[in-house]
């Protein structure tokens, strides 16, 4: 047997796969957006089973926060580029492969080009925004999205986009969240995930896309798969087999004003900005460094406590939940100056 | 009649628990019941959007609800 | 925070989690049986969720043909012990634990010794031998079993053994399959296995071992969970809650009698051995070294081919078909003398 | 009755598909429809064991089948 094909010889065994699916996922372009939770498992699993181009795109350095669920990192690597690191061990997995790493953040004025040269993406990405632009990429690129979402025990998956034999499209994130008020929905720093969760669903969205290229086994298009890990329970969802949205143009990306912690810490010298943590009760008792406190989803019920014409940093772990709340008073009180933390408190004290 | 509904995600914290009994008028629609649940817990309001599946299945505003159905509130989830 | 705590902030965020549960995790000491496609990725999340010590056992080396589902090692490691191997990456991955590779094969000789250390086992075996084995010594031991099992599209997942608060142990392996015959169930050799479907089931074991240990969500007891990738359709199958079986005694491992590759060859020029391939007709047609040709399945059909005082050399890819043939022969023909070629044809031709 | 019996593992090749439909004696117990199979495809017998789950439940040999049941054969799996 050719050594590439002895590598691959315990999957072409499979019933309805064989040598010439091995070859579709040897032609396969696979982009994975956000190299976090998700996006480790599942890179992983296109890696290993001669995806023949695995993109990886991310623009976020390694944190030690979130080793716990991104297991392709370790500690050494932090401060490093995640979608850099990742190419490099996956390289090392399976030398037989393209590895591309896309290290610019996924906006509305690069999403196309980014996903241009891919056949299906992998949205692994960590924040409503891009999930929806994302989904409206793929929508208007014509390109299937496997969606996956984690939030402490739950997880969700599906494919979005996928054309049905009658030339319509099956249904994308829009017609199950047709918009979504982000300040209202705690991530996985605020409210915590199981790292197990991040790599079952991970690799069942690697799966999909072994399935979709190779065309063994249905994929989740017109379904939901919803799966709770701490009663094993999961649910499918049936949602039509057709999209009723009709997306015609991207949103534009959100513009954050960012301020990095040298400009705060000079600004706090100077009595020019104020603080404002959005960091939960619990996160502030542990650790502040001062300033107003909102927790994020209470922000918009103390606009009243904004003055035009001041400038506030606001603040979170990682520079997150400080954006949401930047947007929100960009929308509600344009004439306040409000900025993000960069990098949020891990920054402060590397400084 | 009374109506079991199973909470997934964010929906846990809203309703306090993996579910909750809301009293429908026979017939009631799941408009009905979404107008009903963001009455009593408003925050479901703010999600801006959220599923409700019935027996497993997407429900429009118009599909009426019975009480053998199985119920569940599924919001938007963003972590990865 | 502690810089340690820091790691484990987005699980210990989780509502019924919290620093107690980090510490229960810390405190753990949790045994991986088989570092192959269920233990590569249980183990991987192990370690990133902070087990304080993650023991892993496998006698076995990296072999080219598994890599396609076994993440943690690179076509480089090739020849290596996985143990070792597996150790190593997952040391660097989280330097904060403890890790610790068993490279002697588990038979009844060893098997209370090498589990006695450990408060739970993960069983990612591949052979119906060390799953009978682990599952009689988990529960002479007192000790749970993690147990995952794949095939194909199909994976299975429970927790056998564990204490209930009567005093009575909730079922194990034995009472959903009281014995099993080896040579008429398809390994993942023989029937291929979709690799994405050993990290679900292998992520789905680490899951059950921290909630086994943390008390956060109910394990798998009592019941088994069967996982179908195709569809993504699972179900959860209630067996009752208490054993029904009554383990006394471990069964003795078998000794297969072995022959290198060297010997072997030998042994044809002298003409004092004959070859017997019991790989697939498949594998057969692509690529052989002479000598009978049965099927597994097949070989206890065709008793009558084998002279008492002869000496048979059963061969396959890996080794353990050609094992499970020798049993076979030991029990029904012990006038002949039959041994397995030791690793398989991998061996063959680097002699 | 007729019974409409799913198959996983080495059982899909045993029966050659995802599901057979067997006919059964009214009152017919788990221990008879393990002996019509077994007649029927003598490969199951040879596995020395194997589960039939009757509505997700583990089936002993004396429960009766009716044909609402959901019926499941899942035999040993031994990959890793």
């Amino acid at each position: 047997m050719h050594p590439d094909l002895l590598r691959y010889s315990c999957q072409v065994a499979l019933p309805g796969f064989g040598e010439a699916s091995q070859q579709l996922l040897q032609n396969a372009k696979v982009l994975v957006v956000g190299a976090g939770g998700l996006g480790c498992p599942s890179a992983q699993y296109l890696a290993a089973s001669g995806v023949g181009t695995v993109g990886i795109a991310d623009f976020d350095t390694v944190s030690i926060s979130n080793l716990h669920r991104q297991v392709l990192y370790n500690p050494s690597d932090v401060g490093q580029l995640k979608a850099e690191v990742a190419c490099e061990r996956l390289q090392k997995q399976n030398p037989g492969i393209k590895l591309v790493p896309h290290t610019a953040k996924i906006t509305s004025g690069n999403v196309m080009q980014v996903i241009e040269g891919y056949d299906i993406v992998i949205d692994g990405t960590d924040n409503f925004d891009t999930r929806y632009l994302l989904n409206d990429a793929g929508v208007l690129a014509g390109k299937p999205i496997v969606y996956g979402a984690i939030y402490q025990y739950e997880g969700q998956v599906a494919v979005w986009n996928v054309l049905n034999k009658d030339g319509t499209c099956s249904p994308n994130y829009r017609d199950l969240f047709p918009q979504v008020d982000a300040t209202q929905i705690p991530n996985c720093t605020e409210g915590g995930v199981i790292p197990t969760l991040a790599g079952i669903i991970g690799c069942m969205q690697a799966n999909e896309v072994i399935k979709y290229i190779t065309k063994a086994g249905e994929v989740l298009a017109g379904k939901v798969l919803v799966f709770d890990a701490q009663t094993m329970q999961s649910r499918i969802i049936k949602i039509g087999t057709t999209t009723k949205t009709n997306i015609t143009a991207l949103q534009k990306t959100a513009d954050i004003p960012t301020i990095t912690a040298t400009e705060a810490k000079k600004g706090l010298a100077n009595d020019t900005i104020e603080l404002v943590d959005v960091r939960t009760d619990q996160e502030r008792d542990e650790f502040d460094i001062g300033g107003m406190h909102f927790e994020l989803d209470e922000v918009e019920d103390n606009l009243d406590e904004f003055e035009a014409g001041k400038s506030y940093v606001f603040y979170c772990s990682s520079g997150k939940r400080s954006g949401e709340a930047v947007k929100l008073l960009q929308q509600r009180l344009p004439g306040v100056k409000a900025y993000s933390l960069e990098g949020g408190l891990g920054s402060w004290n590397q400084d | 009649m009374e109506i079991t509904v199973l909470a997934f995600g964010i929906a846990k914290d809203i309703f306090g628990g993996a579910s909750v009994t809301v009293a429908l008028a026979d017939n009631a629609t799941t408009a009905d019941l979404k107008t009903s649940l963001e009455e009593k817990y408003p925050r479901l309001k703010h999600l801006a959007s959220y599923m409700v599946a019935v027996n497993n299945e997407y429900a429009e505003d118009g599909g009426v609800i019975t009480d053998r159905d199985e119920v569940a509130i599924i919001p938007p989830v963003s972590g990865g």
